[in-house]
């Protein structure tokens, strides 16, 4: 079992650590009337969480309580009033975002889209062509290469926004409900390719997902989050074994894992 | 076959719209017998054109190349001065008034340091051409990058994009349209700036531009040709509006496959 | 507007409104109207004169023509013009009976004619028949021909600009910068028509001569007055033109004194017009090209002697 | 507090930014021997404000007026035409050239005209404001109204909204942005079309406005008092400026919500 | 059992129709280069569909195969290149769409935004504040209603798209993956409280939803779209009781009802 409550044990076995967060506090300012009035929105209150490198941790809360705020701040775009975030991925490229929504820039084709990241950290156009490609058909996006974001589905865009962040081949990926607007088979496929690419290049990734059953078949740690102000409620491994197959979906433990989540989700005060 | 029709649907509208104005116009100047000297019929400001066409042609080209080159200075500087602006709060709050000042000075009163510092003729032109039209650019420009959602730029903050590319892949790229809509406000004030800046450091001889036949012709009381040099510069004006328009539809294509 | 029982001006209820479009600011040039109003001469006349300022591009033979106002102050060769192109306008005061426009140089260029300007800017106003006269006359070959912006920054600027110039004017404000400019007034060179005339409608005329007549009586007697002593009508004008000191407007006045009181006025009296110059305007355009039919001399002025009688 | 700290934060730069330029306007006027009469430095201009403070006080309120009506009559105007053009792409490509048009009609082209029908004065004065700062409004509020996002439209169709709902609570508001832009750049142009209008048509009984100073002191080569007079003009604009930018930050507030 | 691959059987029964669509064909075209040049993507290829009045349908079919474009051709916001759609609730006010994203208003706040379908019919101030109350607090959303969008979270902006679409009581609700961004225990009562206010309210309710589970909980009956072309692939109605409670989640019969919706997605080919 990998992970606790507490933050002690990493640090006694010096697992390298992907993410250290400690004590984060985020409250949200909404100035209202025109004399400075402010109502405040309390986010996160108090996060502890690390994450080891190459490890796969789902996270899971009631909606509004502050996933998307932890991700954004575990990816440097938002900074918490207080506590501390440790990346060690932070290097140029090395993290990814899949943000809850797509994103993508409406004058670029969808392959442009996902070649933004390579062209941001000037890879070559060939190198650059068969990435692309090869992240298109990851998210069976192949053949809407030339269309314009406007020109698709709402799963379309999320799944060129997923591979826009998979072309990279990040050590660091961070998923913010990437697959939520997907049917289910699809949406399986993803879950099994992305199981496979997460083993293949040991990716560290942080999942954000409403879908118990799919944390279950993810992760290898789950952590359910309070409803606002967001803290932990249950953080421990799923006790599922570590390689996963779509027959795994079918077995008993698997729906007692989803069980103890669902539960866990249920206790956290909304 | 669809690009003739997409022609027709384009030129036709305006033509028509000129033909009934014209026709308004010869109409109510017929019938209201408005003197001709205040506002001559469409059909003596066209027999004029066609007797002074030569000297129309040359004023054309004389003024509309000062009113290109004050047109293109304004594209690029407006568009430079206002990602300078956009660069940050503090520099946008202590320059941008500046701006404005400069779009309120009057040429006639800075004639004199035109000529000084340009020469007369065809640069001081220009100058005065670029000084009226670059306003309406810095201000659509800025606004257009301000504009810019904060997501997307999260988007490139996460990669590690550098400040040029953030500037040209993210926020020109996302202003393109509004920098459009300023390019269209420039070109007719660039025609009108380069008339102006005419009347008070342009040649008068040589090929005298618009603006001189404006003054000349005003002053004889040729109420037909000044009309026909009013049209001419009118037309310069929709040309370069057209040409701006012309550019901007096809490189923001993309910009609106969503207003399909 | 009724009367003040005590104190205040009495308003004549019976006074005619009148208006008149001047072709620039209030200026010494204008002198004589003011005079007239300052003066009482036009109350005396039983006329209510607003006075309509104008500016550089006023429009006064369209604003006379259209009945916006009844007279106004232009050239002669505006009329002349006018008249060319069918306007019904009339001449019925001639101010200036020596045109004071000129061509001023800087005099260390040692220019003894015009013929010898053959280098440097000479600002001429475009389509201004002066200018061309002056342009036909002398050619000016190897000089750049800029219009005339009304300044003189660019003459002080530029020791090789010359430039069009009221000698009333120009002149005067360079010298107050330490400069003698040397002039060469149009009059001397062969182009001499009436300045700043006082025109009204040939319908005006026709239709309410007494006004008319009136009017010009009585701004004649303010020119008389302003001649005489220009110090109340320059202090009324000063008022509207704070940019013109009070030494540069006697100065002006001073300047302008002889021009308007040319020896045709000293033996006809003030504003006085002869067919003869007239015609040879008319004439004159016709010639540089302005118009192409001149229109009779006759039908361009009204002789004042008639009118005020 | 926060508001008089973000008052300081507003007004600070620009002051710095004057104060700055005035030292070195100042400093080069003076090391750079420009002759006084061509660029005065900005002492001779303080004091020829000083000299001649009423004549300037009287200018600004005359040309601040027409301005202000002109600057009025573009908005409301320039807005409702921008709708008309909305209604319909053909409406919108017969008359949209010839807005274009308009705006390269010299002043002076027209001046005739504008005081036959307004009568020399204010009127013209405002109605030169008017004509050429009602285009970049026209264009600006066409431009926004044409950007909104297709969904929303949908929106409104689905829920039976009226031409006029739609119009309001959808096509103005989401213009808003954008209108405001336009309006800001219409500030400073209704200004120097006040300006220029009044070297038409001139000024009746009340006090002359800063065109007419401007043309006499650069006849009388006052270049402190033309220049001072051509400060007034920048701070005239620079005050409707102000005005628009307070008042669209204030209606505006929610529709940068997502940009703080 | 209520529905059947063809028409006939609802004319025979004259039950009333609220949507009733015949042979709906919708080509995309995508033009591409300055000539006229254009690709077309088939979207919908021939869908025979007919809802009852009253009825709960639910709609599932693979990422891009056209499910909101049939929503927005039963809305009436686009129309089919072939065939008809006659819709009997096309009366102001009484159709209501929740898209896909949540297309709020952003310079309106929550409740400005709910509020708008009231405005635009020109609902009274008072009547209107208490309906948008009562619709917040149905999607558990009292508590941001004057906030602007852009101080939400992706879940808390579905919820407001909701409510807005709530708010009028239509007759016909189409909802278009409305639960996608929720959490499973927010999403399990909304969709309770969606049953009782059709039950009550005697709505017809077409609902696109990717997860299989909250199809089979919800719809009476379930249409199946195939992939790219969409036609109809498998249509029928659910087999379980007509009220449902959060106990019939566990019945075996309810993993039976999602089981044949989920083997029918796989058949349709992709
Ligand atoms: N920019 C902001 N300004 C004000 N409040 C904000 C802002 N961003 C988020 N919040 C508030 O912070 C809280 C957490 O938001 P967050 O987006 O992190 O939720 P979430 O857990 O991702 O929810 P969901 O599952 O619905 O996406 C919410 O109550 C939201 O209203
Ligand atoms: N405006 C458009 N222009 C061109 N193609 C379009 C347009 N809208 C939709 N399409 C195409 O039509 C197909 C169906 O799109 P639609 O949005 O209906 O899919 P969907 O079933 O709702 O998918 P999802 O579950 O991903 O939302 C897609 O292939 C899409 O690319
Ligand atoms: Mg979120
Ligand atoms: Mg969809």
């Amino acid at each position: 079992m990998v992970a606790a409550r507490s933050r002690w044990p990493y640090i006694c076995r010096r697992v390298p650590k992907a993410v250290d967060i400690r004590g984060v506090r985020r409250r949200f300012r909404i100035p209202r009337g025109l004399f400075g009035a402010e109502e405040t929105v309390l986010a996160l209150d108090g996060i502890d969480l690390s994450i080891e490198e190459g490890s796969f941790v789902a996270l899971i809360g009631p909606s509004g309580c502050g996933k998307s705020t932890l991700l954004r701040i575990v990816a440097g775009l938002d900074t918490p009033d207080e506590g501390t975030v440790e990346v060690a991925a932070r290097a140029r490229g090395e993290v990814a975002y899949v943000f809850q929504d797509a994103h993508l820039l409406p004058w670029r084709s969808v392959a442009a889209n996902v070649a933004l990241p390579l062209e941001l950290r000037g890879v070559p156009r060939e190198e650059r062509d068969a990435k692309v490609l090869q992240a298109l058909e990851e998210v069976e996006l192949s053949d809407a290469a030339t269309r314009y974001p406007a020109e698709l589905s709402g799963g379309m865009r999320m799944r060129a926004s997923i591979a826009r962040a998979l072309v990279t081949r990040p050590k660091l990926l961070l998923m913010d409900e990437p697959f939520a607007a997907l049917d289910e088979l699809t949406r399986q496929r993803l879950d099994e390719r992305l199981l496979a690419l997460w083993r293949e290049h040991h990716l560290t990734v942080l999942f954000v997902t409403h879908a118990i059953f799919e944390a279950t078949f993810l992760a290898e740690r789950a952590v359910v989050l309070s409803g606002r102000p967001a803290h932990v409620v249950h953080d421990a491994a799923v006790e599922l074994p570590a390689v996963r197959t779509a027959a795994t979906r079918g077995e008993p433990a698997f729906a007692r894992a989803a069980g103890t989540l669902l539960a866990a989700l249920d206790q956290g005060p909304g | 076959m669809s690009t003739s029709r997409s022609f027709v649907a384009i030129t036709l509208p305006p033509f028509v719209a000129a033909v009934v104005a014209l026709a308004v116009w010869e109409g109510a100047a017929r019938a209201l017998s408005v003197p001709a000297y205040l506002l001559p019929p469409p059909s003596a400001v066209a027999s004029a054109a066609v007797g002074d066409a030569s000297a129309l042609a040359g004023a054309c080209v004389t003024t509309g190349l000062a009113s290109l080159v004050g047109f293109l200075a304004s594209a690029v500087i407006g568009v430079a001065v206002a990602i300078g602006l956009a660069s940050s709060r503090i520099v946008e709050r202590g320059l941008y008034p500046y701006a404005v000042a400069l779009q309120t000075v009057p040429i006639v009163a800075i004639a004199p340091l035109l000529v000084l510092w340009c020469g007369a003729g065809p640069r001081a032109v220009a100058a005065s051409a670029f000084i009226v039209s670059v306003f309406p650019v810095i201000t659509n420009s800025l606004a257009g990058i301000r504009a810019v959602e904060p997501a997307l730029r999260d988007l490139f903050t996460l990669y590690g994009a550098s400040r040029s590319q953030v500037l040209f892949k993210l926020e020109l790229a996302h202003a393109a349209p509004q920098i459009a809509t300023g390019l269209r406000i420039a070109c007719g004030l660039s025609v009108i700036g380069a008339i102006v800046g005419e009347f008070v450091a342009g040649f008068s001889e040589g090929s005298p531009g618009l603006g001189i036949l404006v003054m000349t012709s005003y002053r004889q009381l040729r109420t037909d040709l000044l009309f026909a040099a009013v049209g001419c510069s009118a037309l310069l004006g929709m040309l370069m509006f057209g040409m701006v328009s012309a550019a901007s539809s096809l490189v923001l294509r993309r910009w609106y496959v969503a207003a399909r | 507007s009724r009367k003040e029982p005590d104190g205040g001006k009495p308003t004549p209820t019976t006074a005619t409104r009148v208006k008149v479009q001047l072709n620039w600011v209030p200026e010494p040039e204008f002198g004589g109207i003011y005079a007239a109003r300052e003066g009482g001469a036009y109350d005396k006349a039983g006329l209510a004169v607003e006075i309509l300022s104008g500016g550089p591009a006023s429009p006064v033979v369209q604003v006379v023509a259209g009945g916006q106002a009844d007279f106004g102050v232009a050239g002669a060769d505006d009329v002349v013009i006018a008249r060319a192109r069918g306007v019904d306008l009339v001449a019925v005061f001639g101010t200036f009976q020596t045109n004071p426009q000129g061509v001023m140089v800087h005099s260390a260029r040692n220019i003894a004619s015009l013929a010898d300007l053959k280098s440097g800017t000479l600002a001429l106003e475009p389509g201004l028949p002066f200018g061309m006269f002056m342009k036909k006359k002398y050619g000016f070959a190897g000089a750049t021909l800029v219009p005339y912006d009304g300044g003189i920054a660019k003459f002080l600027a530029d020791p090789n600009h010359s430039q069009q110039c009221y000698v009333t004017s120009e002149p005067i404000a360079v010298k107050k910068k330490g400069e003698t400019p040397k002039v060469f007034l149009g009059a001397d060179l062969g182009f001499n028509p009436y300045a700043n005339v006082i025109v009204t409608r040939g319908a005006m005329l026709r239709e309410k001569r007494e006004t008319v007549r009136a009017f010009v009586a009585a701004s004649a007697e303010g020119w008389r007055r302003y001649l005489d002593d220009p110090t109340a009508a320059n202090a009324a004008m000063a008022k509207r033109n704070t940019a013109m000191d009070a030494e540069t407007f006697a100065a002006a006045a001073a300047a302008q004194k002889p021009l308007i009181e040319a020896d045709e006025a000293k033996k006809s009296g003030l504003g006085v017009m002869t067919e003869a110059r007239w015609a040879r305007l008319a004439a004159d355009l016709v010639e540089l090209g302005v118009i192409t039919k001149a229109p009779a001399a006759t039908e361009c002025f009204a002789d004042v002697q008639t009118v005020t009688k």
